[in-house]
């Protein structure tokens, strides 16, 4: 299988799908003529034309309503927020129009759009270029939420997404972009709404994704030489989440370790937990453990920004503490 | 200190019209407002709830994008767009089963007063978020041009609306990308309770194009003629040049923001004297003078309307309620 | 003690603190010649001037921002948008400047805010008018969050909000503006970060806040009609949240429902849910349930608003089932 | 091609200045230069990392805001704002120190490179979210007009933050308002890698101000003498009539948006065109011609600045870390 980065399994998708379906096209800051703020794009003006790969304005709120406009008159928009920092200036286009239109038009108009760009913490980027957005967005209902750790997921989940006939978040990172991986070619699909056992294991279930799921499976290799043999759960998609798979898993392991590069509070983490303790009660052999950013803003020295985010050592202490396995810290 | 400044309607008067068309006119005028007069009455009633913003004294403004438009162009406004959406097509019948909550409305009781919707009439809402429609507008005209259609989009604006740092964002876009939208502010003076000039600070709102280099103008929105030629001029303009146009109609509304809005802010003299300047006022005393009617021709027509949105009500109270058990449908499309 | 309305209470806390500091102004749509879209500045212009009470464009992000850099430069804004509908448009400067602010800047620049108006469904104002924001507000590092449900903590809470040295959001709700209580005269003052228990019980915890406490109020009476006792928490803040009376009243029933008016995905309600699972895992006797709105933009009509969101008979049915008592839905 | 237009700077030419005044202003371009060129240097060597936006090019701007403002006044600029901050009074070190992630910087390491602040020299930051700080300039003209102070702000915005809505609602206000605000535009002809003309449809930026008939101008940013004249000029029309005003300096940035932005959207030649403006080279010719000074001066000045960046650069690397256990300080005040 050919191996490719993380950008150039992003670009495949976007020039399959484009290809396939001229009504798509790709809008955002320095897309085109700059071949993307990260790369992601690179190529595709040359492709598919000004017309279809198209340099906007610094205006997120604007375009991303531009781009809901296009899809409520035939189009299928791919949106290109720089990083999701901005993208926080469309959340009225998204939350208030985008999220509600379908419903609110009685079932006339629904929205074929994805918004896709990096989220979360990269490095030394400070406050203001490391927010994570993921629990903003997938509180709102009308929302399909993807949030991808593999070159693989980010194509076949990429593909999905503009093929879905809904509004598509596409949760990236600038610091994957580069990362390699296998990628199937061609038609590779991954249908939304289903996770992915990454590591098959009986001792504990992890569940993470994005970035640091990559974190997470160097914790699992040393967790392995210790003898503790966790099962990773990657969901990929966020909204809708795939419940089955983790109470499976939770059920199987009994004991649940969620990992996830942003702040505790009413996130993502908090959702599974609560499912997990609601749905697999009399299954659960400790109370679930979750790790998490710190919850302050992301600091720029780097120091400080490595004792805020979440690391292997905070993985490991937290998989020992639901096996109940004394740690020095402890 | 009433409307700021005329405007030009060439060197047309009344009597360069056909008196079926002026007469048409009229009617339709008056139909929007007696439709809009049994909105109040049965919001006030509590037939429905929720937020309700009548349109009364705009009238013209309806007229001006009823005529000029095609079946196949683009419509978007804000939260008062009952009548504007009769004027695009929309049934009366199922623009009050959408205020009912009824099943029969056009947004199948889901949006209400706030958001009337329909995909054949292509008619794109209906929004509740000031200004929030204006970048929609523009991904609309976006479509057009990336797929070489002819027709254009008209999207309305309250005058407040102009405020929204989105509504710039959004005039920026389609000025640079040439695209082919009518940006139409309907200036009636308030956004709520604030007086337009203590929000602002050019003298006319439409002079805000210049920040784009946006061909802009303004027209008497009281005078139905005039409102009707500068429309079609301008939506002439925009189609063929495939040029946006930001265009100001200087009108007023009679009633409060909502229909719970009281209106202290302003005198009830100055409601009296805009009053005086009523399109359907005006309309009706040069159909007298021109004799292509009298007074009770008037008068039976405003009573035809009445009856008409009458029957149009019966028929949306007999629309059934939403089922319950479909409270969850419409989240997502296959 | 004197009996005030919701929006009373809120217009006294605001003038006392007025009129003991200059620097607190009042920014927003309508806040002054109109008395406020909903009243609650009734007066105020009046008593202050325009100086002091100024009614703004309706440009959210912007005086959003404009209140930042007037607390940035020494004075203490209080803003209020017309409803948190509107507010997410204040997202950019609210979350990417007015909460890092203080962090960025190495301790700095403190942003004293308060950022207040209505917040969730009131009665068919369909999807764009019912958006409730607490669980997007309180995953910010860097923002207090405050969400009442009487008079009196309002008043108390707002004056705290007030006088807090950090960006505070503080969430009201147009239906309960004419709900009267009794608020007591002057210096009455609730500290950010205390919850409040409104009811005593022992056979279940209900946490709940805002308006549908009421709704919780009045299914509590119910259940106490078939021998039901329950206890109600009433966080009042959201963030910080005062975890330790939700434990010991859940260690004390074990038991526990969560009632929100918002939709349960990522929620504050699954935070305390999880904080929950992880604090009091051997107290509990049953999994936690939480009521919440269905997972749909709210629709307009009002047999389905009613359906979507949280009810008595929802609430009363999801104690029976924390209790094990059987009902005839279950 | 290149500057669009001029601009008057009276009957002033350098003839009229203080030999002194025109030598100091000479050493300070200098200074700012010579910095950046280190902290691109120490950049490229990894001593640290993120994000980093020089201001090579633009050194005439930090001058006029350098030259005619108080300490009492305020300033807030984007992320492109090491020597700014230097200009408003921070000490090269503590700048240095920030880029550093050092506890000694002027943010205490939490900021970095984009967020550089000073309570002490009224510097409000070093924002990241472009035109974010726009809408903050605001506020901080509303605190001064309301506790009827005399100071102003200057809030200075990249050529393409023009295209963000938080900006026009920003100056819409301040218009309406009267607020003592200049926004000063830099306008480096690009936005990242584009060039503004794709994203704005006014030949000059500063036309924007029309929209809020806010008094508006542009100056040849590239002249160091001019900018300091126009500047002067703007910020005592500020001042005094306590009203905004709009500023466009026309400048170039020589280097990536971005230290790792290769700058491929351009021609070398173009940039070559522009280097033959240089500020400082300009004002170097002037002072051989003035007899002011001579070549070997000149070089002097740039190793003498070179000298003293050196010595802040080590100075700052001596200030420690933040400590680990501080990481959750900051996040509320008492
Ligand atoms: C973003 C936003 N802010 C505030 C409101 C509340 N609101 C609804 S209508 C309105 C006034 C709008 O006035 P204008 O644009 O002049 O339109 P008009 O009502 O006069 O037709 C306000 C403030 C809103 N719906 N959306
Ligand atoms: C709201 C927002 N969108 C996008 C970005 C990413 N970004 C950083 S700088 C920049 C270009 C800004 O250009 P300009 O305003 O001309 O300032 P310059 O960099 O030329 O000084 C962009 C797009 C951002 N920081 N904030
Ligand atoms: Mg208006
Ligand atoms: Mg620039």
């Amino acid at each position: 299988m050919p191996i490719l980065t993380f950008r150039e399994a992003l670009n495949q998708a976007m020039c399959e799908e484009m290809e396939r379906d001229e009504n798509i096209f790709l809008l955002g800051e320095e897309v085109a003529e700059y071949d993307g703020a990260y790369k992601v794009s690179k190529g595709m003006l040359e492709k598919f034309g000004p017309q279809r790969v198209v340099d906007s304005p610094i205006s997120e709120g604007g375009f991303a309503g531009l781009g809901i406009g296009a899809a409520m008159a035939g189009l299928r928009p791919i949106i290109e927020v720089m990083t999701w920092n901005f993208g926080i200036q469309c959340f009225d286009q998204i939350i208030n129009h985008a999220a509600k239109m379908y419903y609110m038009s009685g079932g006339q108009f629904n929205i074929p759009i994805v918004f896709r760009g990096p989220n979360g913490a990269a490095h030394m980027l400070a406050a203001q270029h490391s927010q994570n957005v993921d629990p903003l967005v997938t509180n709102i209902p009308g929302l399909k939420v993807i949030s991808v750790s593999t070159p693989a997921d980010g194509k076949g989940l990429l593909k999905a997404a503009i093929r879905d006939n809904n509004p598509v978040i596409f949760l990236e990172s600038e610091m994957m972009y580069g990362l390699k991986g296998e990628v199937p070619e061609g038609e590779h699909f991954i249908p939304i709404g289903v996770g992915d056992v990454k590591r098959e294991g009986e001792s504990a279930t992890l569940i993470t994704w994005g970035k640091i799921y990559h974190t997470v499976a160097s914790a699992a290799d040393k967790l392995a030489s210790e003898g503790i043999d966790v099962e990773i759960i990657d969901p990929r998609t966020l909204q809708p989440l795939d419940e089955n798979l983790i109470f499976q898993s939770v059920r199987k392991t009994n004991r649940c370790v969620i990992v996830e590069e942003n702040w505790p509070f009413a996130s993502v983490g908090a959702q599974i937990a609560d499912r997990i303790q609601n749905q697999c009660f009399d299954y659960l052999d400790a109370p679930i453990e979750r790790v998490s950013q710190a919850f302050t803003p992301v600091p720029y020295a780097e120091n400080l920004e490595h004792e805020v985010l979440p690391s292997e050592e905070k993985i490991i202490e937290a998989v020992k503490k639901v096996c109940y396995i004394k740690t020095g810290v402890n | 200190m009433l409307l700021n400044g005329a405007d030009a309607m060439g060197s047309k008067t009344a009597s360069n019209y056909d008196g079926d068309f002026l007469v048409s006119l009229y009617k339709e005028m008056v139909f929007y407002r007696k439709f809009e007069e049994l909105v109040n009455l049965a919001y006030t009633k509590r037939k429905f709830s929720g937020f309700c913003h009548l349109h009364i004294g705009q009238e013209a403004v309806c007229v001006g994008v009823q005529r000029n438009l095609r079946a196949s162009d683009y419509i978007l406004g804000s939260y008062r767009t009952h009548t504007l959406a009769i004027a695009k097509g929309i049934s009366p019948t199922s623009v009050l089963a959408e205020l009912y909550g009824r099943e029969g409305g056009c947004s199948k009781g889901r949006g209400g007063s706030m958001h009337m919707f329909s995909k054949e009439h292509r008619f794109l809402g209906g929004h509740g978020i000031v200004g929030g429609q204006a970048p929609i507008a523009a991904g609309v005209g976006f479509k057009i041009k990336y797929s070489k259609e002819d027709d254009i989009v008209v999207c309305l604006l309250g005058d407040a609306a102009m405020n929204q740092g989105a509504v710039f964002e959004a005039m920026n876009m389609v000025a640079v990308w040439d695209l082919p939208v009518l940006y139409l502010i309907e200036n009636n003076c308030y956004g709520m309770g604030t007086d337009i000039k203590r929000t602002t600070n050019v003298e006319h709102l439409h002079q805000i194009g210049q920040a784009f280099n946006m061909p802009n103008d303004k027209v008497d929105g009281m005078n139905v003629l005039h409102v009707y030629e500068k429309v079609k001029e301008v939506v002439g303009q925009v189609r063929e040049k495939r040029q946006p146009y930001l265009l100001e109609v200087l009108t007023y509304r009679y009633k409060g923001h909502s229909v719970s809005d009281p209106g202290l802010y302003r005198t009830k003299k100055e409601v009296e004297e805009y009053q005086k300047l009523d399109p359907i006022l005006q309309l009706g005393e040069m159909l007298i003078e021109q004799k292509l009617a009298n007074a009770d021709d008037l008068k039976n027509w405003q009573r035809e309307a009445k009856e008409v949105v009458k029957a149009a009500e019966v028929e949306a109270e007999s629309s059934p309620f939403p089922k319950n058990s479909d409270a969850e449908r419409y989240v997502f499309a296959e």
